[in-house]
């Protein structure tokens, strides 16, 4: 059975379900409960679980993002809520310093199954602080899960399997995926974390992409099937640490070039990692460099304008796959415009 | 509210509608001219939620309404070579520092003009040379750049003050406990000020601090500290004027200013935790109607005065906006002009569709 | 050195060499076991030292010498069901939970039979069994870990209570400010320890905290607080059971405990920063030399008992570190065992030097 | 002039010349006056110029860092030293959030002068929270600019750059480099940020590295030429930010194949940016895929077994040529094993 929702259902609705499930789960953050989410995700769970599972908290993210990692060492299952993701440098110390390590410095003594679920994602004009995309820094991290799904089903799937894992897991949002639709299956089915996943198969070329991205790459790799007949391969990455290399690899060398989309700023952003992956393990099937598409280098401007600028379009994404077709010597004689 | 009734000790009509102690004619001629600002900042925040709804306005916009009468005590309280640290709801701090509206409007608009060249928008309001030093969005990041700020002042040697504000739920976090810390223990020349207006977004005071009367909190660092009746802008200036004079001796103070969010916690909060009753009483205590009636009982100002003060705020703001419509939006190829202040060798001003490197020619087609 | 002069009530013998008055009988026999208990402790440091002089240690190695009597009285106050989170100057705590020196040593060796496996080191004892939840080496870092420990308790309505210790400087970072709230809030049943040892590394009170009497810090949660003589391990136990009281029944507390720290911060400081005087001072505050001859001015211990505890103790950390040293290393091949809790898909299990894809069959010579 | 001296003192002189010469430095840290630093670098400098001008910190990272933009704003010179860099993610928010980005995002009305000096490395049994290399956090970030040097005559002059620079600088030091010696040039000669060196001329492979591993690969390329007969070209990155693409590429360019050094971890650390910038800019001149030695993706062990393990070893170097050479089939005959 299916059911069409948003993103933000998908959310809320497998938040409420685990909470239903396991008495252990409970929520933690700033705004969650009487406010109802600063992004509604938590609405009326308040008022159905309770102050004790539905908990709000000063603002003081180091505090409560390291009071849950605690908690989780005694054995809830705290979902934590950082209201976006460029809070999270406060706790960074705990999350990178503590709840990553202290499975692996004690030796295997006690797990931490905690999820941080936080929003990323530029275009909103709310400028250079509040703006940024900064996954990396936890996808970086031995230790750390990070998944970041881009439809409501894998939002569904991948919640589930973090808040039963028994790891910290950062669970990657997006504000510009809230309000997005699509199918989720009901009943039980929790995503493998540390799997990619090809969304589409095609032949031409590999767009890969996650979260935002990942829903960017398929929007445009429809439209160049209907408008050029192009046959364009996706790969959502879904998981960005552990990173499914194997997918990635196999994807290229079917396709022998690929353009990699994200959100964060280029040098030293995930698209690297994905592009020095592909060059090592396609080595002798990559026909052209692999592209990237991501922000200009700069501290993400207010003005409409400038902010526009400073982001990757639809349209760059459309013209670097014309211009790695071009290189590769395939783009069809068609769809030359 | 407890701290309701200890407030502001003459002046303010009482809750049973009789007449306080009257005011001395210089605070008579004060409190006219703290009326008239805080109009202007009303009617400011008015147009500026208009120019929200009007989509001219992006991002978070928070106002300054029910706060008007803080705002102006404690700007009015400080000298001109002073600095101004704030947050997010910042709007009538810029103008109470000397910045005109039409470029604080521009700037909620994002254009050239804007006090930041449309590069910060509602949230980072910044102009060196009225010494408002931002604007700031994360909550407490102003703490420690304030008190760094006062650091260097008092390295110098020389006497201004540093102010930074806060709301009541950035009490909690741990750049307050760090930077209060270094200011008391480097005798540094700045005031803290809470605008403590009971919530963060929808958290009360009582659900965020454990010790709700917040100015009690200076003790952790042996630091003098006051609590005052924000609504009453010159409560509010005189308690102000204390704590910057012990300031500038080099004690820091922690300021409370207990005052009221009128609407939500930014434009787009219609505020739903509210009680009815609560937002009924909030009416009562708006300041513009409050320090308005007190300055028609005490006879310095009538219908017609208060009418024509409405009028000429109402154009302020309507002059900012249409100046802000007026203003260009930045140019496109100015978006690589503010990354550093040192030019850098290889710094990558490479747009988000470009190719890291420029294209190889064309491979002649395979077969 | 105010708060030495108001320690400890009765009982040790003061500076003039009179002698105060008398132990109980339980207080008599509970002295003894605790000063056995502190010598176990010193006995166990000085052997590390030497390890770490013999290059069995690395790392950073922090020693109690100096706080045997605050650790000593701290956990005799806790039940065995209670939880301990600490810092990196833990070696001493362990032991006083119960773990075996032998396996704490082994640790510090870096050696499989070591609490952590030898994964954590001299800063990073843990052990599940006997709640000691760690030893964390990020100054503040255990703190909102522990509080974390005190709402799991809380929200199962359970009767465990959380210890959680720190030093002096610990008290200026901003988790200590953030803990202490939420603890208080939500009424965890915690109590937070400050073991002032006067020093950082080599930075007073005076110079790191504005307010230099910490316990005073509580006010700004409304929490309940004490400041006791960490040199008396009896008044350390009183104190802290009073403590431990208070937070099963929902109180979060804070308790000071001043003391010394006799050598370095570390074993590889010289600590030159301290005068001779100071140095001097030291020796006469050394809890083994006071809590010893106090046991013996009471009648309770004769230069044969004393000579035998000594000696009984050296043999501990003897033992201690000849098992460690006869511990296996850690085998290489289980280098990938602790990342996970869970096992993942796609885990990279590459050493250093390995490519991360299989090397291509090697090509032909070209020309 | 020359003087030999190690990379510390090199760091103290500078320290001190620059003190001397503007009275708007001052130096801010934990520990680095009474102690005189942990590791010793400003050593003598509290007793010099007093505690005006060297000022020891309560341990508050984000309070003292934060102070420190705070006093650059007004036109101080603050050079703080974060103990070691594990400690700087406390004080993360301050330096990406508001460091930099106050230039920026005030439309270019403030700057922010301001060093911080901070170590990485592992190698010394410090645990996993002790042991980071995390220089990619802020590397990775437009606004902040990050310096790293592996000579005592870098270490001079790039702090010198550093110090008079008007823009936030993370100068990255690294313990196992403190005692290192080298020429010492005398007099005043900023380097110039964001450009690499080619500090040793080879045509068989391309060995890049930064601060501790420049400081390998041009060790390793000295013994390979010694005792193999083989021709080297190291790279030394000196700034991560900007990073030096043209350096970098021009000489894959002339050898055809390369070898990353790097002791953060592999998955999204520097070097995956170094090996996705070769594979793009010298597509068409690369005989191998860029081979990338890095530590092996775990929380750091203490135990000195485990530990060497996790670490890159200098044998593990020379064995990423030899296996690169054999890739290109470059690896002359004399020197085969
Ligand atoms: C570090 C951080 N956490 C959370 C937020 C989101 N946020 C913005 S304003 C706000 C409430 C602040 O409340 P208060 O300090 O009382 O100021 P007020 O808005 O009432 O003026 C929150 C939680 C933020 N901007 N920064
Ligand atoms: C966040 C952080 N900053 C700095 C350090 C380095 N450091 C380790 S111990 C210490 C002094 C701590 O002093 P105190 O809290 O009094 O504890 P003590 O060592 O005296 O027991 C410092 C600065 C650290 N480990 N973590
Ligand atoms: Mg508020
Ligand atoms: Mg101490």
């Amino acid at each position: 059975m299916m059911a069409v929702m948003t993103f933000r259902q998908a959310l809320h609705d497998t938040l409420r379900d685990e909470m239903h499930r396991d008495e252990n789960v409970v929520l933690m953050g700033e705004e969650i409960g009487v406010f109802e989410g600063s992004y509604k995700i938590t609405a009326g769970l308040l008022s159905e679980f309770g102050e004790r599972r539905v908990r709000d908290t000063p603002i003081a993210e180091e505090g409560f993002t390291g009071a849950a990692i605690g908690a989780a060492m005694l054995g809830l299952r705290p979902v934590v809520e950082i209201m976006t993701i460029n809070f999270s440098l406060l706790a960074l110390d705990q999350i990178v310093n503590h709840a990553a390590k202290i499975y692996g410095m004690f030796g295997g003594q006690a797990r931490v199954p905690l999820v941080i679920r936080t929003p990323g994602g530029g275009g909103q004009q709310l400028g250079a602080t509040h703006s940024q995309n900064i996954e990396l820094y936890y996808a970086f991290v031995p230790g750390m899960k990070v998944v970041a799904p881009s439809t409501p089903a894998d939002a569904k799937a991948l919640l589930l399997a973090a808040i039963r894992d028994d790891d910290p897991v950062l669970f990657l949002e997006n504000l510009a995926l809230y309000n997005t639709k699509g199918d989720v299956p009901d009943g039980d089915a929790p995503a493998e974390i540390g799997r990619a996943a090809v969304t589409r198969r095609g032949s031409d070329l590999t767009l890969i992409g996650y979260s935002r991205t990942a829903f960017v790459a398929n929007q445009v790799a429809q439209e160049l099937a209907e408008t050029e007949g192009l046959d364009i391969e996706v790969v959502d990455l879904r998981s960005l640490r552990p990173l499914d290399r194997t997918t990635i690899v196999e994807s290229v060398k079917r396709t022998s070039c690929a353009v990699v989309l994200e959100d964060d700023w280029l040098t030293y952003g995930i698209g690297a990692e994905v592009a020095a992956t592909i060059s090592d393990g396609a080595f002798d099937y990559l026909d052209a460099p692999v592209r990237r598409v991501a922000m200009a280098e700069v501290p993400l401007p207010y003005s409409k304008v400038l902010e526009t600028a400073a982001l990757p379009s639809h349209e760059d994404v459309i013209n670097a796959v014309y211009q790695t077709l071009d290189a590769v010597g395939r783009r069809r004689p068609a769809a030359r415009r | 509210m407890s701290e309701r009734t200890r407030s502001a000790k003459k002046g303010s009509p009482s809750a049973d509608g009789s007449v306080p102690p009257g005011l001395t004619d210089e605070e008579g001629r004060r409190l006219l001219d703290f009326y008239r600002r805080m109009v202007v900042i009303r009617r400011f925040e008015e147009r500026a939620a208009r120019g929200y709804t009007q989509a001219l306005i992006g991002g978070y916009c928070h106002l300054n309404l029910g706060e008007e009468a803080a705002v102006v005590g404690l700007v009015a309280a400080l000298d001109e070579r002073d600095y101004l640290f704030t947050n997010y709801r910042e709007h009538g701090y810029a103008i109470e520092r000397g910045i005109s509206p039409e470029r604080v409007m521009a700037e909620l608009y994002g254009r050239v003009d804007g006090v930041s060249k449309g590069w910060g928008g509602s949230m980072h309001l910044f102009d060196v040379d009225h010494r408002l030093l931002g604007g700031y969005g994360i909550v407490g990041g102003q703490l420690p750049l304030a008190t760094g700020a006062a650091l260097a002042i008092s390295y110098r040697g020389s006497d201004e003050v540093v102010m930074c504000t806060m709301g009541d739920g950035t009490t909690n976090i741990g750049a307050f406990h760090e930077s209060l810390n270094l200011a008391a223990l480097w005798h540094l020349p700045i005031v803290y000020v809470i605008i403590n207006n009971r919530l963060g977004m929808g958290t009360t005071v009582e659900k965020s601090s454990a010790e709700p009367e917040l100015a009690r909190r200076a003790a952790s660092y042996r630091m003098a500290s006051a609590r005052v009746d924000g609504l009453d802008p010159l409560a509010t200036y005189e308690a102000t004027r204390a704590a910057v004079a012990a300031a500038r001796a080099g004690a820091p103070f922690l300021l409370e200013v207990v005052s009221e969010r009128l609407r939500g916690h930014s434009v787009v909060d219609p505020a739903k935790y509210r009680t009815a009753e609560e937002v009924e009483a909030l009416t009562s205590h708006d300041p513009i109607h409050t320090v308005g009636a007190r300055l028609m009982v005490e006879g310095l100002l009538d219908a017609a005065g208060l009418a024509a003060l409405d009028e000429e705020a109402k154009a302020i703001a309507e002059r900012a906006s249409a100046f802000a419509e007026s203003s260009p939006h930045p140019d496109p190829s100015t978006l690589f002009d503010y990354t550093y202040a040192t030019p850098v060798a290889n710094d990558l001003h490479r747009l988000p569709g470009e190719p890291l490197f420029a294209a190889r020619p064309r491979p002649t087609e395979v077969a």
